[in-house]
């Protein structure tokens, strides 16, 4: 096939293995590595039941059994310090969150003992843990079940950041990240569990610092993170259509971050849209914009940049208001227009080609 | 049977049924999209909400968690503008902002709950502290479940309330169930809530039958020693059980984490039958009739509300 | 007195009121506001013990009694909710943490539901709540009673974020903070607690959303959170020795933040050195420049920017590396000097003058 | 007097005497302004850590908390890398970097403290975890103070502790105060805190007097249970006190928050002198000789250790 589904592996010249969900990939990586490496086990609420944390652990007990896959009280805190704890004394855990808002009560154990453990213990002991959680969206999952937190672990030193865009992604850092000596967060998103990619049958690492230009273009660089890369692809068309051509980049790992890559494209485009799966301040984007202007001021370049992200409010729940809390492709590529034609009117693309590339078939409520 | 005046008797049905339809017809709704949001459906475990509620008065609060339709209601929260909340309408209780796990009623005294897992239980505190302050003896009420008491978070709320000797009813809902997972498979010893609570000194109930006037006259009982401030924190425990799957309309005994035989027992218990018997027949149709009507004029308002318009998206991020 | 002590009130062009230490001026405001307003409390542990949590809520107990401050167990999270649960209830709470690393544990409260509160009710009710915390600095506080975490809190909508760099601001901003019906992050930082400034006597709000130009200059722009802001001005010291005149810029409230003040500056000099209480990555400074390259990008301005702050590492406890660990006068200057004169050698202050400005006279342990 | 093995006598005689003459050492030291770095001091609490870690074995876990001294020594660990990390110096035991709050020493089983209170609780349950897989039998033991039985952290790893039957001995050093706020202006019920840890089904002790044998013989009993897997975890509540400042080397008595007259039964009680006493006059000069002799090599070795290079600054933030 041509056109790459979604930015992942045609993108990143990789045409092998079969077409797989992300959900899929995930839950492929982890198993084989946990065939592989008996001191891999998984942790959190739910992973072992019915549901299998949506799809993502799914046939791991029946495999693994209660010793290696297992669900917890609920305890976010104390659940936390013990996945750190066992990865401190050698053991390799993942331990897993349904949404992302729920790690603000493990923020004490992730940010005073993960992050550090390693250096203000003299590096006697290493703390090689996976924490994934599931940036929420569907249907009115509202104030607390929709955050995408990843700036604050980003502005942790001694913590490792990971969001994957696409299934491809999706198994190459999950290994990478289990085979990391660090705590890794490891950053989902509900809606792209559903989405297809090729992704290869074997073992394969997708290692931190770099970023992938996923499709090239000339006139703007657009920067998606996790699901926003999908949203990104679909302002990518959206442009062309109006004679516009973006280059579109995933970071992929957001902390180490590689924007080098960035710099590069943003020296030949001059234009930046950069489109954070949660809100702008102090976010992924803040961090990304500042570099350029650091890196391209002391060339004395000057180019233009826009961050996109949450609206700066809260999720609400009532679908006509939670519709415009987001950045969709119809916001990214008029973003992206303004900057590349000043001077041309407003412009509003096609309202049928512009939906929330993957919102449109998903069916509530979780 | 025991003696209950009329009065009682006809209030107490009338609320168990109206949580009971409601969710029904919430329940009949939700396969339209027309209720775009999580819901969490106590269809079985009214008779808690109900035996706590009904034994406060008007100006006592309460709040319930994410599963917290029935506390809303049993306390007296506007039905429109509930039904108009799940439909994300601009005329719900917190004007589609906050959806089902996020309701708010407080021109009656319901407080806001949440969707993460325990922590409305210090927000309790902290009202309880000001009504302490206040002196009027006015009470709250704190409904969690079963898994929430595995949280940290009500410990350190158990200790600071009992310190403070604050007028605080902890009302834990014990549904056996946290999601898909048994009690048995999260707590050392399910059966230790209550005597664990008492070494904080909180007096702790338990009741296992889910008998709504057993609930009732517990805390009907302390509620005045509380307003005297001859007790402090008091704490329930009321074994109930949950009909539908977690989250959504439907049933979900064909999963495989719990049975039809383990549901039978409560069936049969269903306390919503057991009160209609109580009940004069033409008092039970009267109350059964009010309570479609009511029911229907909540669709019927939420059906017609408008949605929040685009503005409301920045408005009340800050005061 | 002709140069202002500490970039506060002189600079603000306030010489009214008495030489005040920032410590004085916190409990002053908050004194004056309990006598006024009887819904204010002051709650956090130790904060009635003799010690009167470094002495910033001195007297307090005796004054206001044991029903409007007092001491907690050691339960954050359950505190926290507790000190939002009274505000909405209509009190006004104070809730007071002598370590700012142990509002990690507060987290789900502030985050989940202090920021969000207001909003997912509807706006039925309000939480003004004031939290305040201090940034440790002074011997060996290592890697969790040192770190500033203030950007985590920034990246939130729903709460503010104030943090004062002198006495009088300290005052201004408390009073303004316990006046707001929003919950306000207010961060403090140990080394600022004995700085003087003059403080007027009478109340008065330093309302949030003004930045304020503490020196003007026409080189470089110097921006200086919390107690940077003072290494700023001794760095502006050490440029005037080589012909570097610097404009430095106190942004006093981040959260809801006025960069327009510093666009002002930059668009004169050009130049920007942004100077984090924290880490860097998704910091206050990568918002600022980020922003500043958004204004100044689409007006075809280029400028050259670079962020300082905590080293992105661990906060160690030998003094010989601790030292390196901090950002100080010295590594302000020479970063400034870099940006004026790119094309003149490596400078270095002399060192007397260059030591950091308030860690000199401190003496451990706490 | 109780009959001991004079070999475990004079173990246990040297272990207490090396803690307080170490800590003396240390208090002597400070106001030069060598040790840049706050440090907790345990004189006057010596009992506990060593009652609790003679009894185990060498390749058992310990772990003590910012108030570590007392248990990295009675554990074993290296006392030149613990003078020298106090005085901040690369040979320190974490390299200069941790200091006094966060010590660990690895080879001789000592795991990492922590400056914010109840963070270590459940790192210990995770290394319980590995050592359960492990199936050696190996069992760790855990501190913590009376005010971290307050977080909410605490009781959470309790239930896990006793859900997963992990080989974890919770030692609580009750001292009675959190800096200068005594337990029963903290705790609704002050002297609870076993019986609320048995509603976990954790088998709870409680030493009243600090006897550091009764110490030694309840973890001696429960240890070989815990390696068969008969017993889970087990928690231990002992009494002592502080006898200097909460944090610094001074003492604080002029305070206004407790009085020597608190202080005096403990002094009277003091297990060091009483264990002397116990042993024959020789043995002990030449205990107390040696201790000395440590003592001040660490401190010789301390001094002359270089301080970290630059380069250390940015060395194991990542591995
Ligand atoms: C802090 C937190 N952790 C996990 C979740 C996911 N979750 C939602 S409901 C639930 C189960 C709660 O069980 P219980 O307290 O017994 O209430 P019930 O649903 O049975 O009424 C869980 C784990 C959450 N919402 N919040
Ligand atoms: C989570 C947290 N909250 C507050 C503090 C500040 N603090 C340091 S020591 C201490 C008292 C702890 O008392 P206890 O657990 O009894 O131990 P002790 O000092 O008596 O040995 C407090 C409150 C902290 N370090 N961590
Ligand atoms: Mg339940
Ligand atoms: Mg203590």
């Amino acid at each position: 096939m041509s056109t790459p589904k979604n930015g992942g592996p045609d993108a990143a010249g990789n045409t092998g293995g079969r077409v797989l969900r992300y959900v899929d990939a995930l839950k492929e990586a982890v198993d084989q590595e946990m065939a592989r490496d008996p001191r891999v086990f998984v942790m959190g609420l739910d992973v072992d039941d019915h549901k299998a944390l949506q799809g993502s652990t799914r046939g791991l007990l029946q495999k693994y059994g209660p010793e290696r896959i297992f669900t917890t009280p609920l305890a976010e805190d104390a659940m936390t310090g013990t996945a750190i704890g066992a990865a401190m004394a050698g053991l390799r855990p993942i331990h897993v969150h349904i949404r992302m808002d729920f790690l603000m009560l493990s923020m004490n154990q992730l940010v005073n003992m993960a992050a550090k453990a390693h250096y203000m213990y003299g590096g006697a002991i290493k703390v090689p843990l996976v924490v994934r959680s599931i940036i929420g969206k569907s249907w009115g999952q509202g104030p607390q079940h929709s955050q995408g937190l990843y700036s604050m672990f980003m502005h942790i030193p001694g913590l490792k950041v990971v969001a994957p865009s696409n299934a491809h992604d999706a198994k190459g850092c999950m290994l990478a990240a289990i085979r990391d000596d660090n705590p890794v967060m490891f950053v989902e998103h509900r809606l792209l569990y559903p989405t297809e990619a090729y992704v290869p049958e074997e073992m394969f690492e997708l290692a931190p610092g770099k970023s992938r230009v996923v499709v090239p273009g000339g006139d703007v660089t657009l920067v998606g993170v996790s699901n926003m890369l999908v949203e990104c692809l679909r302002a990518r068309e959206l442009l062309a259509d109006v004679g516009v051509v973006a280059e579109v980049i995933d970071p992929i790992w957001l902390s180490p971050l590689d924007t080098d890559t960035i710099v590069k494209s943003v020296r030949k485009t001059r234009r930046l849209v950069v489109v954070d799966n949660g809100w702008t301040m102090c976010g992924a984007g803040s961090e990304i914009a500042a570099r350029l202007a650091e890196v391209l001021g002391a060339e004395g370049i000057s180019f233009q940049v826009e961050r996109l992200g949450f609206a700066p409010t809260i999720c609400p729940t009532s679908p006509t208001i939670e519709e415009l809390f987001y950045p969709n492709p119809a916001r990214i590529a008029q973003a992206a227009y303004r900057l590349a034609k000043p001077k041309a009117p407003e412009w509003t693309p096609d309202p049928d080609r512009a939906v929330l590339a993957y919102q449109k078939q998903f069916r509530g409520p979780f | 049977m025991p003696d209950i005046d009329p009065q009682t008797l006809r209030r107490v049905y009338h609320s168990l049924r109206l949580i009971r339809r409601f969710e029904e017809e919430v329940a009949r709704i939700y396969p339209e999209d027309k209720i775009k949001s999580p819901v969490h459906l106590s269809i079985g475990q009214e008779s808690v909400a109900v035996g706590v509620c009904d034994a406060l008065a008007k100006d006592d609060l309460a709040g319930g968690t994410y599963r917290g339709h029935a506390v809303y209601i049993a306390k007296g929260g506007n039905l429109n503008a509930l039904m108009a909340e799940l439909y994300g309408k601009d005329t719900g209780c917190t004007r589609g902002k906050g959806g089902s796990m996020h309701l708010m009623d407080i021109a009656h005294n319901v407080i806001g709950s949440s969707a993460v897992v325990g922590t409305t239980v210090p927000i309790a505190l902290g009202y309880a502290l000001a009504l302490k302050r206040e002196g009027k003896g006015r009470v709250i009420a704190s409904f969690l479940g079963d898994g929430a008491t595995e949280e940290g978070v009500f410990h350190e709320s158990l200790n600071f309330a009992a310190l403070k000797h604050l007028p605080v009813i902890f009302v834990c809902e014990n549904n056996f169930y946290a999601i898909h997972t048994p009690i048995s498979r999260r707590q050392a010893v399910p059966d230790a809530i209550c005597e664990r609570v008492k070494t904080y000194g909180i007096p702790a109930y338990r009741v296992t039958d889910a008998d709504v006037f057993k609930i009732r006259d517990i805390v009907a009982d302390a509620v005045p020693k509380m307003r005297r401030g001859e007790y402090g924190p008091i704490f329930l425990e009321c074994h109930t059980y949950r009909w539908r799957e977690h989250v959504g309309p439907a049933n979900d005994y064909d999963a495989g984490y719990r049975s039809t035989d383990e549901l039978q027992p409560w069936v049969d218990n269903d306390q919503i039958p057991r009160v209609a018997a109580m009940l004069e027949p033409d008092d039970r149709k009267v109350i059964d009739a009010d309570v479609e009507k009511i029911v229907a004029a909540s669709i019927a308002f939420a059906e017609k509300s408008p949605f929040p318009a685009a503005a409301e998206l920045m408005t009340n991020v800050y005061a």
